[in-house]
């Protein structure tokens, strides 16, 4: 997995690239928290890149919500690969999440 | 041409195993023919099945063998997962609530639910001291 | 970890098929954590006996099929051709004589050669109509 | 497998990469020939590239070796992997060709 930040009106962008699972899981929630610390909780996360989750990753994607909501930020997740989104739908967190088809769209939604 | 066949792994109870392990999945869902969401979908599986065994299955941190083994014939995949830990039986664990708002839902408890959701069929049994989890999924 | 196991594939008379063959046997090699060396000779050996098949076993160009199993286990590979065509037996074949200089060595001939010196065991059986050739090979 | 061609010398230099076997050994043979039409028998093979040879490919090697004989002419067959140097070492090939490790040593020797 490889994690790269970027800002884009008052959001971060986040793109994730390979693979989310139980051995990295555990990266990807500490980048976040370090966003929470930084007082960022307008998140959009653009997984076009990314090719693989499993309930690990899930669980931080989650867990980030609920830290998002808490303090009333923002948290859209974009581009997710067909296979990917079928895992989500599958999970029932589709519902859970604002999920955008594009950067684009998410961006005009902001 | 076609190609169909049975694949024994013995994996040691380290995280490491599931990185080393996923690499050669996609070979042998490569030789298979399996589409890209197929071969996520199984080294998913392969995760949450593992995983599992590696956190909950030995109280201690002592050396454990995994046996795993991949079977691809007459369209149907089929999975068989033993090991040596405490006896546990996923098919009986209920699922999570997922229709739950983020607030209240729990963030974990899926990995089984996955399992379940992804195959066709899930069998478990307890024989001469170890868990034997069989799992079967249609291809094509 | 740990790999072995049994695959097997069902080619039709056709050239093209040794192309995907050879990909397909990468794959199982890399697998099997096969060397660079050891899988060309794999490779080799099969491109050998499955071209004599497709040049010289059957007298029609009719559609056959050709049946391989690749085994790995204990250490040892273990490949099994069969097919329908006339009974032939390769371990009956005297060796060219390599020694000629090159104005009168046969430019042919090779190929039953190689197979017999790459392979550790080579085994020839007529079987229900079927030629049925069994090659061996100790591995690491 | 690719074939490409370059003068050094009074000699063809031909690169070889990749695999020969019997699905495209003909179309080294062609090129073979193609060159003796030409009256080009001084060869030099660079084998650098190549990973993969059946005897079908050891049958195109024999028969240049044999034509560029006959008509005087030079093949030098240079920097083969280990593993295809087995292959000629089990065939007998090995004593039949003129061999150099390296393109450098082939050049030196012309
Ligand atoms: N092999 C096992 N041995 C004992 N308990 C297990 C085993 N596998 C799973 N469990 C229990 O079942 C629960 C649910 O597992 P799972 O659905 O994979 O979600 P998670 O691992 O995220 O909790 C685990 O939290 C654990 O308590
Ligand atoms: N399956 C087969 N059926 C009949 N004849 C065969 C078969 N395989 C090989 N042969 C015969 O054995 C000979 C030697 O084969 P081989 O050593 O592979 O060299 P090559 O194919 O270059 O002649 C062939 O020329 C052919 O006459």
């Amino acid at each position: 997995m490889n994690i790269s930040f970027e800002t884009k009106s008052n959001f971060t962008v986040i793109h994730l690239t390979g693979r989310i699972d139980v051995t990295n899981s555990n990266d990807l929630e500490t980048e976040l928290i370090r966003l929470f610390e930084d007082d960022r909780y307008n998140l959009l996360i653009n997984c076009a890149e990314l090719n693989y989750i499993s309930s690990s990753g899930l669980r931080v994607f989650l867990l980030a919500q609920k830290k998002v909501m808490a303090a009333q930020g923002d948290l859209i997740i974009c581009s997710l690969q067909p296979m990917i989104r079928e895992i989500f739908d599958i999970s029932g967190l589709s519902t859970i999440f604002k999920i955008c088809k594009s950067e684009e769209e998410a961006l005009q939604k902001i | 041409m076609e190609a169909k066949g049975k694949i024994q792994f013995v994996l040691d109870n380290k995280v490491d195993e599931l990185s080393l392990l996923s690499a050669k999945v996609e070979t042998m869902a490569d030789l298979w023919d399996f589409s890209d969401s197929q071969t996520m979908n199984l080294n998913l599986v392969l995760e949450e099945a593992i995983s599992n065994i590696l956190f909950y299955a030995f109280d201690d941190d002592s050396e454990q063998k995994i046996y795993l083994i991949l079977e691809y014939d007459d369209e149907t995949l089929s999975v068989e997962i033993m090991d040596s830990g405490k006896p546990f039986d996923p098919t009986r664990q209920g699922p999570p609530d997922i229709t739950l708002p983020a607030e209240e839902r729990s963030i974990g408890g899926l990995g089984i639910f996955l399992i379940n959701k992804l195959m066709d069929h899930v069998e478990y049994c307890r024989k001469e001291n170890m868990n034997m989890l069989t799992l079967k999924k249609r291809i094509k």
